[in-house]
């Protein structure tokens, strides 16, 4: 319906590659990028920008390094929380002892700190794949989170074990507002969206999915098998620890190992598994959904039954609710949320037809 | 099969002539655990010349194959390729010599798209690292417009246009056979390898099967090493003819030296078709 | 189906007003307050957040049927916090403004990963975090942390008086020495939270601290308790979260045959839902408890009357008044009231409703005296205490209680205070001052 | 006896005895991985929700027994339900479909619970003394209690059991084709559906089993839900698809992870059990990818 | 170099025109290889200037007649433009032809080199190049599988273009002058007719008619150099390249080639063309084609669909009663026109059509309404290869009259006494290939052409077409029926492709239908009826149900109009056969070879008249697995107000 592609033909091929071939699709993505940018920073709510857009955009940063590794490479990770934490205590410790240490740069290379270690994990998916992997990913989960917690240099010696994230200071001018931060983790998330869907649609993207498929006629191909697999757990290490990074300076704030539970690593496999696997902007929907459900189901029953009904039954009917609603996608669609938007846009472009 | 073997009409020049022994194979044993599964096989491929590989099912023919494309290795015998000496070849060396393959349970790349499966075939030609795609640095743009014409260039000569941007988990399998072959020659192979190209096709695709390869073998001059357990449509399209039984090599030669070859004929009347 | 097809219409009116971002505040009514009530009903901390937000709104409502503050009905928004650091912050911030567009004065998150996830907002948001008994130990300090209060006593006060209790039992401090404790804690801040003042402690008495630590969730601790049987130790100070980690902690003492008398629990470990389910093994085992259980002070009673009776009561199970939790959540919201009432009137808002600072200021003035506490009706519930500009903390006195398989006895008839106040008090001031200088915190001038 | 030997000794013995534990929990995921291929995230879910029903039923008044039988029924039905509106309409999906599908049968499971018997933390008396025997602790210096030794009992109980109906009963032989391709499953005869339905149950009811155990020691609550992290580790080692590998799997985790802690873990602030067992997996996997008893995978051009 | 070739009354002059005046403007667009290549008039003009010489060079000369075999390239129309350069004449043959019909084709029309696309054609014209000694070269464009074909005729039309360029260099003046060498009166093209009625016969045309004809026909269009074409019909139709190649020499419009026909549909969207040629069979298949997916998709789409359409008939009623419609209607119009006629037209990619032309057979009004509702303007025209088409046009405002509109502006229209439709213009034939006597028998000697076709010129200019003069029949009892108007009403039904309806002499009309087998194989997975093969679903009885409901309201609807009321179809029988082009059923344009049809089931028609419920009928290998006599069956029609008996003889 919104799409009209009668007239719409390409001469070249750099045309038919682009990021978003169609035309609709280019303004729907400027519009949000507006609304993004210089709508929201001043019209929304410090509720909205510092409680609801902040993590948001930080998961979704974190969901699309889990995506890259399990939807694009096949593999199962279920480490993501670790590489958060060591994003989130790089960057802390970079801006502590480094003092000229400008923030972009103290987060990539907390990016790049996070890609490291994930190497090193990922060294066990030569030998394994699926379900064995993920549990070897769980040590590094585990371990990571153990090793922050138990050597206090990490936390500079705080007497609790918790950090405090520093301000954010660009140039010199300091980021500290809800609306401020939100534009900082905007402008990153952006940025590195831009750059994943680069590497998912182009050579690398294919290389993964090569991996994922079919490994043995990957390697056939003349494709390492080795570097492959690193490369996408480096790649996707990079991603969660920036995430993390971002995740403990915007919106925690006060940050303990602790928060990057195994728990955390769950939610961030479910945001990957029901926002889509194998595309990038699903984990945009998949982050929203597992974030924001559980909140807007808090919401809406505190508004439905106000006080009259005990709080624990509500509280556990969201938990309901909130499984069936997942069962039902895996029924449903198991492709999951950006499917579903695919769908929607096939629909649209298909209109008045279904298929 | 009148349009198939045209292009073996006694007398017409071949656009690529048969050369000189591309890939020699000596000796080769291969064992798995216990179960010999390759006796000290030795041949030879021609440059530009349609090799075939037969033999009854179990014949050691698709081990043949792996050994050759570095998926196996043999615990004896020698590979040489253009004179060169290989104790033991591996997917990655293979793959950089110029041998690509396809594989008799379709290996394709099942969620990707035919266009996204034979761009991937064009790892060899892209240099560009995941930084330099990420952020869409001009070697990685210009690499991948190059793959993208090649591919389509590829799609062209496959007759495949209309499914281009399908995902190759619904095509039929007959075309799904074609979208590997496709895969294959993105690499621009010197020597292409079919691991049963034809298995489980109905005539017509069969037909369509033989004119691809033989298309290619005129079009690109490529070496092409064929597997197949269906003696006719072999014999109609390669040049030579390596026999197998269980792992032994019972005849070389051309069709009709293998077609009169009594070992050949013992071979395939054991084997109830 | 009418009816509830309007509510539920009406509740996504509700969702869809949120979400269309910013709400024009709503003009409050002058005769209502809203407060905030951060829960966590759900998951593995649920026993404690039912209990404690119970009592809590069981109070409010208390208080409003019998007249409001001054008139002044309260009202209150809850969230789910599932007792996870990040959906704290979620509420937190949901919270922050009330339906009736009223911003909330005081927060409070029962847990130390959600206190220390909020604790820097609060001066910014100029917002009470009122940590009964957790949390941020050197918040106490109220120069530094002037939104901050710890009310209820600390883990530092109530690690000392622990000690405390022991060296009585040994026969005094002298006796302590060459003595051997494990603190047996859950591998996070908050089990290491006590540390700073135990080791301090521990070295002038001459006292062997062995620390071991439960990785959570804790239901298995039997390599923790054989590296006890082997340590042999006189007494095992045991820092749980979670009543499944505390109960095994009971029953893996018993398994190795460690006596529970020799064992104290923290304020956090020791309610009537850590130690049921452990049985027989929890007897005999010590619990210090900031505000004391039991149904019979005035004040519950006449809750259990005028909310209970009334069929109002926000507890599933009626049983559980008078618990630990429902009492301590009780004690917490008698010091909101009187918090406000107190704010009312030194800002002269009789009868109205008060914002952030001015409720900071009732609860700095906040003085419970033995008159106080009769008057209220809970005389030996907790102990009085005077707040102030600098002294964030409470009385930093405990009850010492021990399980005797149905309920806790009170071991000690009154509240036990640390050895040397004025040490943990010296503790305090210094890890503040040296946060504060850290972190380029400006440090308040109090009168 | 020289102490610290015997230390060592009793450690081990702990381990393996919290191995044993460990092992129960871990059953549950090989019974339907076994049949289903499906990695049932949900049995940590239902080990809370049979034991917590066990205790309600107990609480309603019902004897012992008599609320053992109906929460058996309830795993039963759990089961069914299970079959019929989560596994029916996937069948034919991709595995991790189905694992995700899990997931949210373990949030609607850990909802049920919460919502029909509440949040608090139950007691649960088996009545039987989890205190150290005397008499081994005067004759050996090691520490073992009752529930230790029944504990060891069920477990040994339900794999002969298992075995039993695995292999004699009709039952077991559809389980077996099951395993061995859904096609294998029909042909001989057996509605795929009913040794869902069946496998499921008995899931349910080792998860039943294994929440008695540990909530006899640790309370019935919520924390119960975590037991399934616990069980991987042990998975991985044992295979998802041997009985024995599991209980094999689950005494080398307890041993090794219980020798780390009390060995090496005072060298580094102790806590090391938290991913010991998990990097024991890994290291394993290295040489066994497949498992202790698992097949081995052989992969075919 | 411009306006040097004087006059514009060759094809090759308008060319080197377009070349000089808007050289960079685009003649051609060819999805190649997943994009639109783009061809200029400079380069086309330049590879037709390249081409000829070296074809002079082969020794190619003026008035030597050139074939071309194969679809719609760039490579086609430029070996066309270079035939035309060289003084030529191209003849454009059909790619589905069989050697056998190629062959004759070659040699009527003593045809010195021919182009043909790929190694397919080449080999039809090796096979036959023994019979045909004329064929002095073969030009190749495609070399797939060719490298070995060694033949001293064989060129390849790059290597061809190659040499013509080193010419070019040594004589730069060369193209110009033969360019302007040419004149109007030279032979253009030969086009060989469909043969609808008869074996086809090479039409000749010269430059100077087809000029004109063109202009006409773009004149009444309305089309201009921003105009682009999709062309996808055989290039050996008239029509066809009228619409391609000569619209572009004469107007300058941009033709399109789509990837293939496979492609077709995506590649139609893409490019969204604003003038497009269509003919019934192709709009039926698509509108056959809406009305099932509109089906399969249900739903609220579906209500909307039903809603859209029936209020645009509403409001095209009230147009045509002269009242404007109401407020409400207009908005109704509006927000259907958003939701339904606008995506629908941009599925189709005719959201840019300005003009579309229906020529070939005669167009159902209820047809022509449906697309008409979709804001498509769609316009029938009739003609002949003899008369270059465009005889008549519909205009503005002559839709759904059931007319073929007036005619053009260059030609004069006339009924004959026998009611036939009589034409002169200077844009006819010049004559059929060698046969004089053949355009004697049609052509007076005052150059009014026959037709072939019955037909009424009405009062206002409107001509009504009424069916070929020799298939109108007359029922026993004199009535006269026009089997062509029956048969289109038949085929409105999205389940039915074609019929063909009989009743020449005999008592009453009947009908052999032959269904749609997509549609109707979906329509029978719906109703959970098994079938194999289009054969067994036309066996059905469900099926037969099916059209026996359509074919009365068929009759219900010849019933309300007096003039027809008399006209019902009695019975009728479903073909076991796909009437196709492979199967010499249909012309390679799609219409029915109604002799073929009728020659074919004689013994049904038999059947139909004897009152027989099933005949038995030799099948050849009807579809795979089935061969030997297969039964078919014959079902009664209900009839409306019919007097007289319902059994026929």
């Amino acid at each position: 319906m919104y799409y009209r592609q009668a007239g719409t033909y390409r001469t070249g091929y750099a045309q038919d590659m682009r990021l978003m071939p169609l035309k609709e699709d280019r303004i729907l993505l400027g519009l949000v990028l507006v609304i993004a940018f210089a709508v929201l920073p001043f019209t929304a709510s410090d509720y909205w920008l510092s409680a609801i857009l902040i993590p948001w955009l930080c998961m979704s940063l974190v969901a699309m390094g889990q995506n890259i590794l399990m939807g694009y490479a096949g593999q199962l990770s279920l480490g993501a929380a670790g590489f958060m934490a060591a994003g989130a205590f790089a960057c802390y410790n970079l801006i502590l002892r480094v003092e000229w240490m400008p923030f972009p740069v103290a987060i990539l290379l907390s990016g790049l700190i996070a890609a490291a270690i994930g190497i090193v994990f990922g060294l066990p998916s030569l030998r394994v794949r699926g379900l064995y992997l993920a549990v070897a990913t769980l040590a590094s989960q585990f371990f990571i989170v153990w090793v922050i917690d138990k050597f206090g240099w990490f936390k500079n010696y705080d007497t609790s074990g918790i950090i405090t994230a520093q301000d954010i200071v660009i140039f010199g001018k300091a980021f500290t507002s809800p609306a401020e931060m939100y534009l900082v983790v905007l402008t990153i998330t952006v940025l590195l969206t831009w750059a994943a869907m680069n590497m998912a649609r182009g050579s690398a993207g294919r290389n993964w999915q090569a991996v994922r498929d079919m490994d043995v006629a990957a390697e056939v191909m003349g494709l390492s098998l080795l570097r492959t697999k690193l490369q996408a757990f480096a790649i996707s290490s990079f991603y969660c620890g920036v995430g993390g990074a971002l995740f403990a300076f915007t919106y925690l704030k006060s940050v303990e190992p602790a928060a990057f539970d195994i728990n955390l690593s769950f939610r961030v496999l479910f945001m990957v598994l029901i926002g889509g696997l194998g595309t990038i902007i699903g984990s945009f929907y998949g982050a929203g959904f597992i974030l924001l459900l559980p909140v807007f189901l808090n919401i809406f029953f505190h508004a439905l039954f106000g006080k009259a009904v005990d709080a624990s039954i509500t509280s556990a009917l969201e938990q309901v609710i909130f499984g069936v609603l997942i069962i039902l996608f895996m029924i449903y669609e198991p492709l999951g949320l950006a499917k579903l938007w695919q769908n929607l846009q096939e629909r649209m472009r298909r209109w008045p037809f279904k298929f | 099969m009148n349009v198939v073997t045209q292009s073996h009409i006694p007398g017409v020049e071949r656009a690529y002539p048969i050369g000189e022994p591309i890939l020699e194979l000596d000796s080769i044993s291969l064992r798995f655990g216990g179960v010999q599964a390759l006796t000290n096989i030795s041949f030879d491929i021609r440059e530009h010349e349609v090799r075939a590989i037969i033999g009854p099912n179990g014949a050691g023919k698709s081990s043949m194959l792996n050994v050759i494309g570095g998926l196996y290795t043999p615990q004896d015998g020698t590979i040489r390729f253009r004179g060169e000496k290989f104790a033991n070849m591996t997917p990655g060396k293979a793959a950089r010599l110029g041998i690509a393959r396809t594989f008799q349970n379709i290996a394709l790349f099942k969620r990707m798209t035919v266009l996204e499966n034979i761009m991937a075939g064009r790892r060899l030609f892209t240099h560009a690292n995941f930084l330099e795609v990420a952020l869409q640095l001009p070697r990685a743009r210009r690499e991948e417009l190059e793959s993208r014409e090649k591919a389509e260039e590829i799609i062209e000569f496959l007759e495949i246009q209309q499914i281009r941007k399908t995902q190759v988990s619904r095509l039929p399998y007959g075309l799904q056979k074609r979208v590997e072959l496709g895969r294959a020659l993105a690499a621009e192979p010197q020597i292409l390898l079919l691991d049963e190209p034809m298995a489980g096709m109905n005539v017509e695709e069969k037909q369509d099967m033989c004119r691809f390869i033989l298309d290619v073998n005129d079009h690109y001059g490529t070496t092409m090493v064929l597997i197949e357990h269906d003696m006719g449509v072999v014999m109609d399209i390669s040049d030579r003819v390596v026999v197998l039984d269980y792992g032994k090599k019972i005849g070389d030669g051309s069709p009709a030296e293998v077609r009169s070859n009594q070992d050949v004929i013992d071979a395939y009347l054991g084997v109830a078709h | 189906m009418r009816p509830m097809f309007q509510r539920a219409a009406s509740a996504l009116l509700v969702t869809a007003a949120l979400a269309a971002a910013p709400i024009a505040p709503g003009i409050a009514l002058a005769e209502e307050q809203y407060m905030a009530v951060p829960s966590s009903r759900v998951g593995p901390y649920s026993a404690m957040g039912t209990g404690y937000y119970g009592g809590i709104i069981d109070y409010m409502t208390y208080v409003n049927k019998t007249g409001g503050v001054n008139g002044v009905q309260l009202t209150w928004a809850e969230c789910e916090t599932e007792y996870n650091a990040a959906r704290t912050v979620e509420c937190y911030q949901r919270l922050l403004t009330g339906p009736n567009g009223q911003k909330m004065v005081v927060f409070d998150t029962l847990g130390t990963p959600g206190a220390y996830a909020v604790i820097n907002r609060m001066a910014e948001d100029e917002v009470v975090l009122a940590q009964f008994g957790y949390g941020r130990t050197d918040a106490a300090d109220g120069r530094v942390w002037s939104w901050v209060f710890n009310a209820a006593g600390h883990y530092w006060s109530q690690i000392a008086v622990k000690m405390n209790f022991m060296a009585q039992v040994e026969g005094g401090v002298e006796n302590m020495r060459g003595k051997k404790i494990v603190h047996l804690h859950i591998d996070s801040a908050y089990g290491r939270e006590p540390l700073p003042a135990m080791r301090q402690i521990a070295e002038d008495w001459g006292v062997n601290l062995v620390e071991i630590s439960i990785p959570p969730p804790g239901l298995e601790q039997k390599s923790q308790w054989l590296q006890i049987r082997r340590e042999r130790p006189d007494w095992v100070t045991f820092w749980g979260a979670g009543s499944g980690m505390n109960a095994t902690g009971m029953t893996e003492a018993a398994r190795v045959g460690f006596p529970r008398d020799r064992m104290m629990y923290v304020t956090f470990g020791g309610a009537e839902e850590d130690m049921v389910p452990a049985g027989d093994a929890a007897v005999g085992t010590y619990v210090v408890a900031n505000v004391v259980p039991g149904k019979d002070f005035p004040l519950v009673q006449q809750i259990n009357e005028v909310v209970y009776g009334a069929g109002a009561g926000n507890l599933a199970n009626p049983e559980r008044v008078g618990t630990v939790y429902w009492n301590r959540g009780v004690a917490a919201a008698v010091m909101w009231v009187e918090a406000l009432k107190n704010a009312q009137a030194i800002h002269g808002k009789d009868g109205q409703a008060v914002t952030g600072p001015e409720f900071r200021d009732g609860y700095e003035a906040l003085d419970f005296t033995e008159e106080k506490l009769a008057e209220l009706g809970m005389t030996g519930m907790i102990a009085p205490f005077k707040l102030s500009c600098e002294k964030h903390d409470g009385s930093g006195r405990f009850k010492i209680m021990q399980w005797n398989g149905e309920k806790f006895d009170i071991i000690s008839d009154d509240f036990v205070a640390a050895p040397d106040e004025g040490f943990i008090r010296g503790l305090v001031e210094a890890s503040a001052e040296k946060f504060a200088s850290e972190n380029g915190m400006t440090v308040r001038d109090c009168p | 006896m020289n102490p610290e030997i015997l230390f060592f000794f009793e450690v081990l013995i702990g381990g393996l005895l919290a191995g044993v534990m460990y092992s129960l929990v871990a059953l549950g995921f090989v019974l339907i991985y076994k049949a289903s291929s499906v990695f049932n995230f949900a049995q940590g879910a239902m080990v809370f929700f049979a034991v917590l029903s066990f205790v309600g039923f107990m609480e309603l008044g019902l004897p012992f027994f008599l609320a053992l039988l109906v929460t058996v029924g309830l795993m039963i039905l759990v089961g069914m339900a299970t079959e019929r509106f989560v596994l029916r309409p996937l069948v034919n999906q991709h595995e991790d479909t189905l694992l995700m599908a899990t997931i949210g049968l373990a949030f609607v499971l850990e909802g049920l619970a919460q919502l029909v018997w509440g949040v608090e933390v139950r007691r649960l008396d088996l009545g039987i003394r989890d205190e150290p025997i005397m008499r081994i602790a005067d004759a050996t210096g090691i520490f073992v209690s009752v529930l230790d030794l029944v504990a060891g009992l069920v477990a040994a109980v339900m794999v002969a059991v298992l075995a039993i109906v695995f292999s004699r009963t009709k039952v077991g032989l559809g389980l077996r084709a099951v395993a061995d391709g859904h096609g294998a499953a029909m042909s001989i005869g057996i509605p795929l559906r009913q040794v869902w339905v069946f496998v499921w149950a008995a899931a349910g009811i080792v998860a039943l089993v294994a929440g008695m155990l540990w909530g006899a020691r640790a309370g019935v609550q919520f924390a119960l839900v975590g037991l399934a992290l616990k069980a991987l580790p042990v998975l991985i080692i044992g295979g998802f698809t041997s009985v024995p590998g599991v209980i094999v799997a689950g005494l080398i985790v307890g041993a090794s992870e219980k020798i780390a802690e009390v060995y090496i873990g005072p060298y580094f602030g102790g806590g090391i059990e938290g991913w010991a067992p998990y990097m024991l997996a890994v290291l394993f996997l290295m040489f066994r990818p497949e498992g202790l008893f698992g097949e081995r995978i052989i992969r075919r051009v | 170099m411009a306006r040097e070739v004087a006059g514009r009354d060759t094809f090759a002059k308008l060319l080197f025109d377009q070349a000089a005046l808007r050289g960079d403007a685009s003649a051609i667009r060819e999805k190649r290889r997943g994009i639109w290549g783009n061809i200029t008039f400079r380069m086309l003009s330049d590879e037709a200037a390249h081409l000829s010489l070296a074809l002079a060079e082969r020794g190619i000369a003026r008035g030597e007649r050139v074939a071309v075999i194969g679809d719609n390239r760039p490579r086609l129309f430029g070996a066309i433009a270079a035939t035309h350069a060289l003084g030529g004449v191209a003849v454009p043959l059909y790619p589905d032809s069989s050697a056998e019909e190629v062959a004759g084709q070659l040699r009527a029309a003593r045809v010195s080199a021919v182009f043909a696309e790929d190694q397919e054609q080449v080999d039809k014209v090796l096979d036959i190049l023994p019979n045909c000694p004329g064929v002095r070269l073969v030009v190749y464009d495609d070399d797939r599988g060719m490298r070995h074909y060694v033949h001293p005729g064989l060129a390849d039309h790059g290597h061809l273009i190659d040499e013509g360029q080193a010419l070019a260099a040594k004589a730069p003046d060369a193209y110009r002058q033969a360019v302007a060498a040419g004149q109007g009166s030279d032979e253009a093209f030969v086009f060989f007719t469909s043969g609808a009625s008869g074996a086809p016969k090479g039409v000749v045309f010269t430059h100077a008619a087809l000029i004109g004809r063109t202009r006409a026909a773009v004149q009444a269009q309305g089309l201009t150099a921003s105009d682009t074409t999709l062309a996808f019909f055989p290039p050996g139709w008239l029509c066809q390249t009228m619409f391609s190649y000569m619209s572009s020499m004469v107007a300058g419009l941009c033709i399109c080639c789509p990837e293939s026909l496979e492609t077709l549909i995506d590649d139609m969207r893409e490019i969204a063309p604003t003038s497009l040629l269509t003919t019934p069979r192709m709009l039926d298949a698509i509108f056959s084609r809406i009305s099932t997916r509109m089906e399969e998709t249900g739903g609220i789409n579906l209500v909307l669909y039903r809603r859209a359409l029936a209020l645009a008939q509403r409001v095209g009623r009230q147009r045509m009663e002269g009242y404007a419609p109401g407020a409400v209607n207009r908005f109704g119009m509006a927000a259907y026109g958003a939701l339904i006629y606008a995506p629908l037209r941009d599925i189709l990619g005719m959201s840019r059509l300005r003009s579309a032309c229906s020529t070939g057979d005669t167009l159902d009004p209820a047809m022509q309404g449906f697309f008409q509702t979709l804001g498509i303007d769609l316009r029938q025209v009739y003609g002949a290869t003899e008369t270059a088409f465009f005889v008549a046009m519909q205009r503005h405002g002559d839709e759904g009259r059931g007319t073929v509109g007036k005619p053009l502006d260059d030609i004069a229209v006339r009924i004959s006494d026998r009611g036939e439709i009589e034409v002169r213009s200077d844009g006819l034939m010049a004559g059929y290939l060698d046969d004089p006597s053949a355009m004697a028998a049609v052509r007076s000697a005052d150059g009014w052409l026959r037709t072939g076709d019955a037909g009424i010129l009405e009062p206002d200019g409107n001509l009504r077409l009424v069916d070929r003069m020799d298939a109108i029949g007359r029922l026993a009892d004199g009535t006269v029926f026009a089997p062509r108007m029956l048969e289109s009403r038949i085929r409105f039904s999205p389940h039915i492709r074609d019929a063909v309806v009989v009743g020449d002499g005999r008592d009453g009309i009947c009908a052999l239908v032959d269904i749609d087998t997509l549609a109707v194989g979906r329509w029978a997975d719906d109703h959970a009826i098994a079938y194999m093969g289009h054969a067994d679903l036309a066996s059905q009885d469900e099926v037969y149900g099916l059209v026996a409901d359509w074919i009365a309201e068929v009759n219900a609807g010849l019933a309300r109009d007096p003039a027809t009321a008399a006209l019902q179809i009695r019975r009728f029988a479903l073909v076991p056969e796909e009437l196709g082009t492979e199967n010499g059923f249909l012309t390679p344009t799609g219409k029915v070879r109604r002799h073929a049809v009728t020659e074919r089931f004689a013994a049904l028609i038999e059947g139909l008249y004897a009152g027989q419920s099933e005949v038995m009928l030799e099948t050849a290998a009807v579809e795979e697995g089935h061969h030997g006599p297969v039964a078919l069956k014959i079902r009664e029609a209900s009839v409306v107000g019919v007097p007289g008996s319902r059994r026929a003889a």
